[in-house]
């Protein structure tokens, strides 16, 4: 048992010591496309992280996220960038050494506030157990987010919006050349697409009983999309105008309709526990939805048009 | 049985950490992202063993978005940046 | 133990060797293209190994089900991006090492 | 050393070198990388001061709370990532200048 322990704990140092030191060397790297690989492997040891940290649901958005969109993301503007600024020398880091005293003290002093907490702490874990029954399901992490702080989520939906709305009032349609693609790319997405497809919808349904859900579910449908976009499927043409709007409200729309609702009848997203769980279900299926065309427009990074539509 | 989960997946770790060097040194731009792609590789690997040590199923669903989503970093690469990017 | 632990245990060990020969040929051989083997040496038989091994101990076929639906995915998208990022260099210009 | 604090430490670690880097780097896609960074040691500090529980169950609430923060993360990073393509093409190097140009 004793070397059991032991052999967890020098996991979990190496695990941190590897953290520590993936992130210097991504921050002080003088190659722009290296420091993001050493991101993307950031993100990969993180998810670990988080799984010691019996953080499964954590685990997955990390994965689902940090595994497919943040990388093609700065894969994308990276491309972007003019070719003489990729690898800039650093700046001259002499002079910062008060800067480095400053910030070590401020660790130093933020590390001793944590170690003097005490060893246990319940949170709200115990108010989360005793509600979980009029929740509507049964993993604690979905009811929270849905049901008992519902108005997060809502919100969070209102910044992704607004994220993609200054991306459009931003953005620069270009027309990057493209190679052909091949039958090795155009086998490979075939292969993939469905299959990404039903492993979102696998999560959506998982996430009432155990880890996933919407967030999960989206961010694996977004990462679909890109998938295609980048294989040259014409998704930007087919997703415009009217339909595009539809599907990038319908999750702050549900959930603003369901607020109005139940503010009506008690308090602000409190549902009826009889009916918690279909109204869920229902929500969760509207914000899979919003999340992921909205994140694959966010990796489009401008607003596809219509061709009736004045560019 | 245990310790073995444990002690390979510690080993796997170990593993990654050491093929970073290949993604410091490059020289390529694809070298760096063939390393990174064994990387994904090794996760997999490491969260199906502690799936099966702490008896959480839930990461073996880490495990296969890990697996799903390993080719969209490398596509948006080979479809955004190629490899003549960087040569040295 | 029984048998079939004696095997996961063999499993394992052996998956973990190809997961090691995978980074000494990433780490050690000469260019891009020799270096593409240390993918295929973890992906192939390291992953395939281990899951071998995990399957002996799975509770139920839907496990097993999984496992084997992991290392097929991990084969496609592994053996996909090897040869894009190969033709794509080869198409660039990066020569293949010559003794 | 328990769990919880060795992870919290590492946090901090990630917080504060992601800082020294947000300051002292002037390229843009390094501070959205160092911005990246110092949110992944909140997080991680978050979940590791949740695992502080009596029971085997951690708290719950820090977890929904990451998760939120991790979409709100990558949907940020897209509009700063554009922000940043914008300002390489009017000013041809991604940074921001000391002086102001007209």
């Amino acid at each position: 048992m004793e070397k059991v322990t032991l052999l967890i704990m020098l996991f979990d140092l190496l695990l941190g010591l590897g953290l520590l030191w993936l992130a210097w060397q991504l921050l002080e790297s003088r190659n722009l496309f290296k420091a993001v690989v050493l991101f993307v492997a950031f993100g990969l040891l993180m998810a670990l992280a988080w799984v010691r940290l019996d953080a499964p649901d954590v685990a997955l958005a990390e994965a689902a996220i940090g595994a497919g969109l943040t990388g093609a993301l700065l894969m994308a503007a990276l491309a972007k960038l003019p070719s003489r600024d990729k690898s800039e020398p650093l700046a001259d880091e002499k002079g910062h050494w008060l800067l480095r005293l400053a910030l070590l003290l401020v660790a130093a002093g933020l590390g001793y506030v944590v170690h003097s907490l005490p060893e246990s702490a319940p949170g709200l874990s115990a108010e989360i157990a005793n509600n979980l029954a009029s929740s509507g399901v049964n993993n604690p992490v979905t009811a929270v987010l849905l049901n008992f702080r519902g108005y997060d989520t809502l919100l969070e939906l209102m910044v992704l919006m607004l994220a993609l709305l200054g991306v459009w009032s931003l953005g620069i349609e270009r027309s990057t050349r493209e190679e052909p693609v091949g039958p090795v790319l155009t086998t490979l997405v075939q292969f993939l697409t469905p299959l990404l497809i039903l492993v979102a919808a696998y999560l959506l349904w998982a996430g009432a009983d155990a880890p996933g859900g919407a967030f999960q579910a989206g961010a694996v449908l977004a990462a679909a999309m890109v998938l295609l976009l980048l294989a040259g499927w014409p998704l930007q043409g087919l997703l415009t105008g009217v339909a595009l709007r539809l599907m990038l409200v319908a999750g702050p729309a549900t959930f603003v309709a369901l607020a109005g609702l139940t503010l009506l009848d008690a308090q602000l997203l409190a549902y009826p526990p009889q009916h918690a769980g279909k109204l869920i279900l229902l929500l969760e299926v509207a914000a899979t939805l919003s999340i992921a065309v909205t994140l694959a427009a966010l990796f489009l990074g401008y607003r596809p048009r219509t061709n009736k539509e004045p560019g | 049985m245990d310790m073995l989960y444990l002690g390979v997946a510690f080993f796997l770790l170990l593993n990654l950490l050491a093929g970073l060097w290949r993604v410091l040194r490059g020289p390529s731009a694809a070298d760096r992202m063939l390393a990174s792609q064994l990387f994904g590789t090794t996760a997999v690997a490491i969260l199906l063993l502690l799936a099966e040590r702490f008896a959480t199923p839930a990461l073996r669903d880490v495990a296969l978005l890990f697996a799903l989503l390993a080719a969209v970093t490398a596509v948006a690469f080979v479809r955004r940046i190629g490899s003549s990017h960087e040569r040295q | 133990m029984s048998a079939s632990d004696y095997l996961s245990v063999a499993l394992l060990i052996t998956g973990a060797v190809f997961f090691l020969a995978g980074t000494v040929g990433l780490l050690r051989f000469p260019d891009l293209y020799t270096r593409l083997h240390a993918l295929t040496k973890a992906d192939n038989v390291g992953l395939g190994l281990m899951i071998a091994g995990l399957a002996l101990q799975a509770e139920s076929w839907a496990v097993v089900g999984k496992l084997l639906l992991i290392w097929g995915l991990v084969l496609l998208a592994g053996a996909g991006v090897a040869h894009l990022i190969a033709s794509g260099a080869l198409k660039q210009g990066v020569r293949p090492w010559k003794k | 050393m328990n769990t919880a604090l060795l992870y919290s430490l590492v946090g901090i670690g990630l917080f504060s070198l992601g800082l020294y880097a947000l300051i002292v780097h002037a390229h843009l896609l390094r501070k959205i990388l160092a911005i990246n960074v110092m949110g992944s040691g909140v997080f991680l500090l978050l979940i590791a001061l949740a695992k502080r529980t009596a029971t085997p169950l951690p708290d719950a609430v820090p977890h929904a709370m990451v998760i939120t923060g991790i979409v709100v993360t990558v949907a940020a990073t897209a509009l700063a990532l554009t922000l940043m393509v914008r300002v390489a093409m009017e000013n041809h190097r991604a940074e921001l200048s000391d002086q102001s140009q007209e």
